[in-house]
């Protein structure tokens, strides 16, 4: 196939063409700094506003409770940090999981080091955090559980209103890293009693460098970025308005074509799943079979190595990878294939696909194609497999 | 950030400047917080204030209230002007936005001022009417005339 | 005039049509995450580094001090707290000026709650740090120079070379808030002994929501936002590529125009200059007179106040501010102005213009007899101006 075939579509989207659109005009006509007084610069004002609405809409939240920040990293930061040093006074230990991205982990190791407790819960094999274990890591001293909506790698998604209950219970901030389910997943804050909620532009067809905070009216989070008194002296930093306007864009259009999409994208992955699990042996699926988010799909594919896989893959101009594109650089094994379960030399083995809106069946079946060539060629030079068919011809 | 009325009265301010021999002047307001406000009373034998001048330091919403006071104080008898409170100052401008509020409030401070000061030139006593605040910091110029 | 004159760009500058031009290929085709694995994302690394270079060679820094962050306040957060966490076990003592943006200042805030000490160096009348000050203020305990490299009101630039003496001679770290100075002076971070510096790049015709800090190589500084492996660790997130390369191209075109354009903003400046302060009575210049940001004039005129200035400005179209466009809401009059001895009621009128490449002497003439116009205007509605003439005739 001479087109590319992207399916890293939780690495990062492609900005959809009416969301560059609509920025446009910021950057040259409208660039107005949205503080300054003059009239000039109310066009923007409004368009920041707007923005705003459009995000609180889709969560049905405040649209003062709305915060714009830099991407999901800074917002899962903010969150945490944050909260931290406001509720420092009634305690000291926070509740997050082990298959949380990077951003919440190796905060949450920063604020081990300034004196906080973290507890790391379990999940189980499919992903699924373990409630009896939140349940019981509940101290009198805990602020906050902060436990993510779905995961990255594997596209689990958590009981989030189960934890939202047993956050109100005990009177325990909730936060929820919702970097991959937002514009994927219906999502009520205050059906699913979320206090705090992440999400970056650039995982649904918006502008990389721009994100958002929900938080919930009430709490006493101070600023994480000081400065100028932006976002109602929460965040400093003249606003990003370009990046903001395509963020409510690319909202919008999230939430307008969700349940279709969805549907669209669920459909192929099946196939996908249904092809990769029945055509290829020694294969599996990481993540909950039917309680993952509709685009994404994650394999294992014993005794070959990722990272071959994927530059073949790649010469075949397909797209994928093996977990979180931050950390590709480094050579351990995905820590949530670990917390699943898996055994070192098998969680080195996985792919992950993630469809867009834009993924045909054709592209779904031409990548099974190759997937099996690909890993039946690597299994033929590993010695694993030498050891296994030996094994097993004995 | 203002609304149409608060523009226009701030663009075409009704009644600035002042007037000779006033019967009442009022200054109001602090000059360290960037406020300041004067309003000038021509209050006849009847009690009926006939003229009315300001001269503002501050900001639009100061102006715009400044010149909306002077309006609505015109022509009314001194209980009646006691009556114009920044609200009702408000209220005829179409709304401040909320940091904007205390400005509204010199305006109703101004006009007791000024209304204090005919009462005491007259050795009268007004009704309702306490003696303004001494908000007014030490750079400020005490009248002379 | 029929056409808005924009007077603002300290406030923001409009993004420049090449950096729009340039930008445009990475939100909708080469939009991968430049740390996946696929060639296709190499594209965009390549991109990233490209802009990393022009910026560093800008700067005759190192390549890899240089470090993308979200915007000047962000660059500024960091350096301060970050520099506070890793040196902390020397001591505790951080220096700065009185007439920092708020960046800085309520970072310097933050850190005064969190058990440091900040000293606040006095300015003269021109808005020069004193020197003297400076060398009295230094402890053993001190880990941190931060001095602002011009300032954003008064324009006013700063002996950045002596500063980075002092700093050196006392093994000390500085740091320089250089969102003003960046693309409108020459900067050599070594010749300066400057050991990191912020920058933004909305400040000079590039995109919003997109900067840099430099860290001079050897520092201890670890990350301020936790997460991910990106910017050689040390700053999480996602790449927005399409800002950082709007960002190089901006820092590219300032760098090629910086003389010219800087000779002509500064001729027009000083034909303003001269204008205003003999044609309009009771007016002064803020700021040093020469050691000055070649687009930044700031006046104070007597008797008024500043946002009825500004307001009938923008009714002529004229947009201009009162000093920083992030404190526009608050009523407190500038600490700035206040630092260089203005009283508060002369602080309160002042007006700040602020040109670009593309500003006309024709458009300096219109706004000098518009501003001409309204102060008279406003000084006819003044009490305080009526009590100086009566005062003065008799
Ligand atoms: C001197 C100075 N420092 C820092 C900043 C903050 O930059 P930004 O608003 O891009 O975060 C600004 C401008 O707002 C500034 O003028
Ligand atoms: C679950 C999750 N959280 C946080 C992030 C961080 O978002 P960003 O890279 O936009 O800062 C990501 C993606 O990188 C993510 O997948
Ligand atoms: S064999 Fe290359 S990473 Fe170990
Ligand atoms: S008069 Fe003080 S801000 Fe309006």
């Amino acid at each position: 196939m001479d087109k590319k075939i992207y399916l890293d579509n939780a690495a990062t989207t492609a900005t959809r063409p009416e969301v560059v659109e609509a920025m446009l005009p910021y950057f040259t006509e409208m660039f107005g700094n949205p503080s300054s007084i003059y009239e000039f610069a109310s066009q923007n004002k409004k368009a920041v506003d707007e923005a705003r609405t459009t995000i609180a809409n889709s969560l049905n939240a405040e649209i003062s409770d709305i915060y714009f920040t830099a991407g999901g990293s800074e917002s899962d930061n903010w969150a945490l940090i944050a909260t931290a040093e406001a509720y420092a006074s009634k305690g000291k230990h926070i509740i997050t999981s082990k298959i949380e991205h990077h951003a919440i982990l190796h905060t949450c190791e920063y604020l081990e080091k300034n004196g906080f407790e973290v507890t790391y819960i379990d999940v189980d094999e499919d992903g699924i955090l373990k409630l009896d274990e939140l349940k019981k890591a509940i101290r009198p001293t805990t602020i906050l559980i902060s436990i993510m909506f779905a995961n990255n790698e594997i596209g689990t998604i958590q009981p989030i209103k189960e934890i939202g209950e047993i956050a109100r219970e005990n009177n325990i901030l909730f936060h929820t890293d919702a970097v991959q389910a937002y514009g994927q997943l219906n999502i009520d804050v205050n059906a699913l009693n979320i206090d705090m909620l992440s999400a970056s532009g650039h995982k649904f067809n918006g502008p990389k460098g721009i994100g958002f905070l929900y938080i919930r009216k009430g709490l006493k989070l101070k600023s994480f970025i000081h400065g100028g008194g932006q976002e109602r002296h929460r965040r400093a930093g003249t606003e990003n308005v370009p990046g903001i306007v395509g963020l409510g864009k690319a909202a919008e259009i999230a939430m307008a074509t969700l349940e279709e999409r969805g549907q669209k994208e669920a459909a192929l992955r099946d196939m996908l799943i249904q092809r990769v699990l029945t055509e290829i042996p020694y294969a599996r699926l990481n993540g909950h079979r039917a309680k993952r988010l509709p685009n994404n799909a994650n394999f294992s594919f014993q005794f070959i190595e990722g990272e071959s896989l994927l530059i073949m893959l790649d010469m075949q101009n397909i797209c994928a990878s093996s977990g979180s594109a931050c950390t590709s650089g480094s050579l351990d094994p995905s820590h949530v294939l670990l917390a699943i379960g898996l055994p070192h030399e098998i969680a080195h083995g996985s792919l992950r696909l993630t469809l867009s809106h834009n993924t045909t069946e054709e592209e779904i079946n031409y990548t099974v194609d190759k997937i099996k060539e690909i890993v039946a060629k690597l299994r033929s030079m590993s010695p694993l497999y030498e050891d296994y068919v030996k094994n097993n011809l004995r | 950030m203002y609304s149409e009325k608060v523009m226009d009265h701030f663009t075409n301010p009704r009644n600035v400047g002042e007037i000779e021999n006033p019967s009442g002047v009022g200054t109001v307001g602090n000059a360290k917080c960037g406020d300041i406000m004067r309003i000038y009373l021509d209050i006849d034998d009847k009690g009926i204030i006939n003229d009315c001048k300001f001269k503002t330091f501050g900001c639009g919403a100061a102006v715009a209230t400044s010149s909306m006071a002077t309006e609505l104080v015109k022509g009314k008898n001194i209980e009646e002007a006691l009556k114009v409170t920044n609200k009702a100052v408000m209220d005829a401008l179409d709304g401040l936005p909320p940091v904007k509020v205390h400005c509204s409030l010199l305006a109703e401070e101004a006009i007791h001022a000024a209304l204090w000061d005919y009462a005491t030139k007259n050795n009268i006593k007004i009704e309702g009417l306490e003696k303004p605040k001494d908000d007014i910091s030490e750079e400020e110029v005490t009248e002379t005339y």
